[in-house]
């Protein structure tokens, strides 16, 4: 416990404002690492993901990449791709890894949204004469939302953990305490700096816990009532239905 | 009038749904295909509006081949009306019905005025409007379909086992407030189900359907009750299973009509008008 | 070989290095996270094992501050070291600057328990580095010099760097140079040197025996000053070993120049073999093996 | 690529401690995690604490806790328990989440007509309930194995050894091919890992095997792409 | 003998699935519960079997009042088949039949035995006994369903709208083979269907209720149809919408016996035993 009274005192400590290593600028550093490598996935997910989930091809290819992906080791990817061009583009090397780190949750949470839509859904949408983009994002997008977002969320909080190896090409962030505290064994700044990335890694999940509360309520999620009756799960005394929202 | 000239239907997996489909189905009457599970109506439907695509014959539309008609505009025109409802979760019922005026370019505010009164029409709460479908109960909910597929004001309204989720008081309901609704507006309908009692109940024109979409007998229902075309029709209305074969016992005072297994079909009544 | 107890409670709890002396067990022989200083803790492994003893290798354990505190529990046997460097970590304040006087004293500097022999002439020292074109523009060639540079300057070196006597709080002490740091964490590898080489930072921890330092593309700044310690090639040993390896290691170290330290890392990094390789190569050469 | 030839040695003995790293963590993140989320799946009080807990864990950085790790629970820095403990613990994060899901992929009417014939407690829980969630648990063990084996290779950065040394090596001397080679023996190894789990999976569930086995119910299909996606 | 004595059922979340039910099922006799969706007919068929427990009230088997009988043990010598089959995915046909002789304790040999004859009691071709629940039909899947509910040779069969999702050809298959099977084994069925005609083809005794498990009639199908005993009675067995009110005209020769609407139901004969 003691060790963690010490990190308290390093993280309260006026040398944090005034110091080497600002926590303001490495909070803003990892923040902007995790922002930038989250929108670029998310730009090459998701239309990829609403593509797959759409048409229904591709998943195959989509599962095997996206377990390639998670097996590459982020540390043999930074430093590879930082010695291909240069520490002074380390930034779009880390970039690069962070977004093949977030690709495959985001992937998987833009098809499995797309295709968790009822198709007799989609199939009434087509028939009342929607063009497929029509369909796609007025009926499927806002139906697979919820799950988007939940690839969204794990994407995010992988990167944030992961943008710690960033400091071992010079990026910052809130690794260098870490990489220091390894170096120097200094706990308290190791231990301060673990606990500022997991109080942001929980700051960032509950705000995409609650837009996925908002994203269900904003499309009247209920447990379909329409559904034929062989689909209905029999009335179980000592069952609990689970519904999606319980478990997340 | 819809007209199918040697349709036939295999799909991408080697499926031959329908084979060779011809049939006239007479504007402003409601034909009804019936048959059992796997025969081939949902696909002969959906060939009306192009959801499926006729791989040989036509599918003609008062004249005109579908096949040259651009699906997309063909679709907003014909009502369709599917067995599970269909509907959007995410829209309100309001929203749903008017869905296809709005994508026509319809303004929301004449829109909602006729999904309003096309609530009307089909028995619907206007209260219940601001309500997202999985808050309606399921016969509710069909009636939303049956609105929402009339909300264009097509000639055409394709109907997919629109009652088959509902249970049977609704259903006969349903089935009441379709016969007097389509005794007002006079659509063409093409109505699909495998319940016979339903189509003989429904159809001006019943059609029933054997494997491959093959035409077992078609006419009014008289017609094929009094003549079973083939054993298959007969196996299929029930006339030589006997619960079709009626007789006539006495019970408590009243004539009761029994089939051949000897179970209760209905009561005897000698006024043409007792309802 | 993994010693046990709790790390922030150094004392010793190891079994190997307990009484039995050398004859007990194999020697855990570590070395830095750091590819020259484990070429050079192979090449007293394989003198080692020359000279019939058993020993394992615990290579690449990280930095000083890790591997120290693994040599103080036990867990660690023997390990390369650069005396300056050693001093100061367990004596900040020291005055001693020369070869000489740091030999003298380290032994008392080392805890109990913690030998040191001999060192080699091999230096491996920490050096700040700019470009040719940064010197001669700037007419700078010594830290002194920089004083007068107005401009930010910018240091790179691993994160540790920056708490170091002989880092910015150095540069700042001995030179009145007062400097922004950038942590990279390759010591002073090939990032480093891209990173002066393409400006992102002005200069940069580079190790004396780094084969770049001779292609003439940097410039080392001199250190008039004495900031940094000279820097042989020195081992630390467990105490009750220290007698048994000293033939042997001083046979090695005897051999062992800047010079020669140098040849070995070109072969490393230039010629791409393997620490055995190149320490075998090495000691055969030298009619050690 | 000469680099490879040369060091033959050194990349299969690197590869070889690599995957016995790899091993321990992933099965005990089984091992644990199965009567974990049988514990979150079964005590709806228990279910929102143990994952927010396993949550939480995952959301430390490996390379903090591999140096936090030794002095809160005693061991040293060089213990080869040390990345083993740690991963482990990922390990359990991951897996507590999936095993969960897996049990809520079963069918309650499938549960149901269990009841309904006499299974009781836990007789139903082996018979019924374990093996049905079978494919959610093969799935998200499969997640764990592979981000496991990658994860290792941090322990580098506190002296761990295995394939991670070629990262840090490959960096000081700047030679592209050292990285390359640990990079894509790690890849190797994770391929492998997931080609065994596939294989036992389909041994241990045949009903999955065969014409219409691939046709998961929605509950499944859901809840496998939820394990999958969200690592 | 099935007895209910003023049993009622409230669920924890407040529903009041049933209200205040009695009712005497007799031994070797089909007892049907008919009844639309959420009248109860589930919650009171798994009163039998201890799936639920009343609230108040008793529920005796032989005069024994199942709530003094251990749940497990009482489950295991009821037969209950379910709508959906509740067949288990992981276990192979035979294994699916011979679950309840296994866990009583009855050896893998001698169970599997068993399970071979019923499944050609119940006309499962034996080739099918390796096979998994999915690589079988809907309708065959339901006849494994009736197998595992008979394994145990139970006096009593609960049946939980077995055959809701089959359709209709097999449907009336599997009821013709189920009234073949009563025949021979005699055993005291509880059936619940929404269906009229399955409850008037299938039961000796047909319980009608309304919301609440409350006994709307009971009777035989012929009492029944004779005096509906009330609005709601005659509603459900479509009485008075005209379909049951039967009359008889001529069409191409034959007598039709039409209802209310004008449609036809069946084709009069004086013979009878036609079939
Ligand atoms: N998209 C498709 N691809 C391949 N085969 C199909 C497809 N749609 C339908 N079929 C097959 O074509 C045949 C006819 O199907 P269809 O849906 O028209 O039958 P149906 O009469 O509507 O049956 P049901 O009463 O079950 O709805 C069936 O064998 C079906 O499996
Ligand atoms: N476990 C439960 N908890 C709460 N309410 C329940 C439960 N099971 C059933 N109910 C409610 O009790 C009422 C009777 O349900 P029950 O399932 O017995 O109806 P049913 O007649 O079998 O209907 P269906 O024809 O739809 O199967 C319904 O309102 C239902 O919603
Ligand atoms: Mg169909
Ligand atoms: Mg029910």
């Amino acid at each position: 416990m003691n060790l963690f009274l010490d990190a308290l005192a390093w993280l309260t400590d006026p040398e944090r404002v005034t110091g080497p290593n600002p926590l303001a600028e490495r909070i803003g550093e990892h923040l902007w690492y995790t922002v930038l490598a989250l929108v670029v996935s998310a730009l090459i997910a998701v239309p990829l993901g609403y593509l797959i989930g759409h048409t229904g091809k591709g998943r195959q290819l989509a599962v095997l990449g996206s377990g390639a992906a998670r097996a590459l080791p982020s540390l043999g990817l930074l430093t590879i791709f930082t010695l291909i061009v240069g520490v002074g583009n380390a930034q779009v090397a880390a970039i690069a890894v962070f977004v093949i780190l977030g690709v495959p949750s985001i992937l998987a949470g833009a098809y499995a949204g797309v295709e968790a839509v009822d198709r007799s859904v989609v199939d009434a949408a087509r028939a009342m004469g929607m063009t497929e983009t029509q369909i796609l994002f007025r009926v499927e997008a806002p139906l697979g939302l919820p799950l988007l977002l939940g690839g969204l969320r794990s994407a995010a909080l992988q990167i944030i953990a992961t943008a710690v190896l960033a400091a071992y090409v010079g990026l910052g962030g809130l690794g260098i305490y870490i990489q220091r505290g390894i170096s120097l064994r200094t706990y308290d700044e190791m231990l301060g700096g673990a606990i500022l990335i997991v109080l942001l890694a929980l700051i960032v999940d509950a705000l995409f816990a609650i837009a996925e509360r908002v994203a269900r309520r904003a499309i009247g999620s209920a447990p379909s009532r329409g559904r034929p009756r062989s689909e209905r799960p029999e009335p179980l005394s000592t069952d609990r239905q689970s519904t999606l929202e319980e478990i997340r | 009038m819809i007209e199918f000239r040697g349709v036939g239907k295999r799909f991408a997996d080697g499926t031959d749904a329908v084979i060779d489909f011809s049939l006239v189905m007479p504007s402003h009457r409601v034909t009804v295909l019936v048959g059992s599970s796997g025969s081939g109506k949902t696909t002969i439907l959906r060939m009306i509006n192009r959801m499926v695509d006729a791989t040989v014959g036509t599918v003609e539309i008062d004249g005109e081949d579908v096949a040259t008609l651009e699906p997309v505009q063909l679709r907003r025109r014909i009502g369709y009306v599917m067995q599970s409802g269909g509907l959007l979760p995410h829209r309100r019922v309001l929203d749903n019905i008017t869905t296809v005026p709005r994508l026509n370019g319809m303004g929301r505010a004449e829109a909602d005025e006729r999904g309003l009164s096309l609530m009307d029409t089909v028995g619907l709460d206007r209260t219940l409007a601001r309500r997202y479908p999985h808050q309606l109960s399921g016969g509710q909910q069909q009636r939303v379909g049956v609105a929402r597929g009339l909300a264009v004001d097509p000639n055409i309204l394709l109907m997919d086992e629109p009652f088959g989720a509902v249970d049977p008081i609704v259903r006969a309901d349903l089935q009441a407030e379709l016969l007097r609704l389509q005794r007002d507006i006079g659509k063409t309908v093409v109505f699909v189900t495998h319940d016979i009692d339903e189509a003989f109940l429904l159809g001006d024109q019943v059609v029933i359907l054997s494997t491959g979409g093959v035409i077992a007998q078609q006419g009014t229902p008289a017609e094929i009750l009094a003549n079973p075309a083939s054993d298959f029709v007969a196996d299929f209305v029930g006339a030589d299973r006997g619960r079709r074969a009626l007789r006539v016992v006495e019970q408590d005072g009243r004539r009761v009509v029994v089939d051949g297994d000897g179970r209760a079909a209905g009561v005897l009544t000698d006024d043409p008008a007792a309802r | 070989a993994c010693g046990s107890g709790d790390p922030l409670a150094p004392e010793d709890t190891g079994s190997e290095s307990g009484d039995g002396g050398a004859a007990t067990g194999p020697i855990v022989i570590g070395s830095q996270a750091y590819y020259s200083n484990e070429i050079i803790a192979e090449i007293y492994a394989q003198a080692l094992e020359a000279d019939g003893f058993e020993v394992e290798r615990q290579f690449q354990i990280g930095q000083r501050d890790v591997y120290m505190a693994a040599m103080e529990d036990g867990s660690v046997q023997l390990i390369p070291e650069y005396s300056g460097n050693l001093l100061q970590f367990y004596d900040a304040e020291t005055e001693a600057r020369s070869t000489e006087d740091v030999a003298a004293a380290l032994p008392d500097a080392v805890p109990d328990g913690l030998a040191v022999l001999d060192p080699a002439d091999a230096q491996d020292a920490d050096s700040y580095n700019v470009t040719a074109a940064f010197s001669e523009e700037n007419g700078i060639t010594s830290l002194a010099d920089l004083a007068d540079f107005d401009g930010t300057l910018t240091v790179g070196g691993n994160a540790e760097l920056e708490s170091r006597p002989y880092g910015p709080p150095g540069l700042s002490e001995f030179y009145g140079v007062d400097v922004e740091f950038v942590a990279i964490g390759d010591s002073g590898g090939p990032l480093t040197k891209d990173a002066i080489r393409d400006g992102t930072i002005t200069m940069g921890d580079i190790y004396t025996a780094d084969p770049d330092l001779a292609t003439g593309d940097f410039v080392t700044l001199e250190d008039p000053e004495s900031m940094i310690l000279a820097q042989n090639v020195t081992p630390v040993v467990a105490a009750d070993l220290a007698e048994a390896v000293t033939p042997t290691l001083d046979a090695v170290n005897a051999l062992l120049t800047t010079e020669e330290l140098i040849a070995l890392n070109a072969s490393s990094v230039n010629d791409q073999q393997d620490s055995a390789t190149i320490a075998t190569a090495w000691l055969t050469d030298n009619g050690l093996l | 690529m000469n680099w490879v030839g040369a060091n033959l040695d050194l990349v299969v003995e690197l590869t070889l401690t690599h995957a016995r790293l790899s091993i321990v963590p992933i099965l005990v993140g089984f091992v644990v995690a199965v009567p974990l989320g049988v514990f979150a799946w079964r005590f709806r009080w228990a279910r929102g604490v143990t994952l927010t807990v396993v949550g939480l864990l995952y959301t430390i950085p490996s390379l903090a806790l591999f140096v936090l790790l030794p002095p809160i629970i005693g061991i040293s820095f060089l213990s080869e328990l040390n990345v083993t403990i740690a991963l482990s613990i990922y390990a359990v994060a991951l897996m507590t989440r999936s095993a969960t899901e897996a049990l809520e992929s079963v069918d309650p009417a499938v549960r149901g007509a269990a009841n309904a014939m006499g299974y009781s407690g836990w007789g139903r829980f082996w018979a019924v309930d374990l093996p049905l969630a079978g494919p959610v648990l093969l799935a998200g063990l499969r997640v764990v194995s592979v981000s496991t084996v990658s994860l290792v290779t941090v322990g580098v950065l506190v002296g761990s050894r295995n394939l991670g040394y070629l990262f840090m090596n490959g960096l000081q001397r700047g030679i592209v091919a050292e990285i390359a080679t640990g990079i894509v023996m790690t890849v190797l190894i994770a391929v492998a890992f997931d080609l065994l789990l596939a294989l036992v999976g389909r041994l241990a569930m045949p009903w999955t095997q065969g014409a219409g086995g691939g046709r998961r119910s929605r509950r499944v299909a859901r809840r496998i792409a939820l394990t999958e996606g969200p690592t």
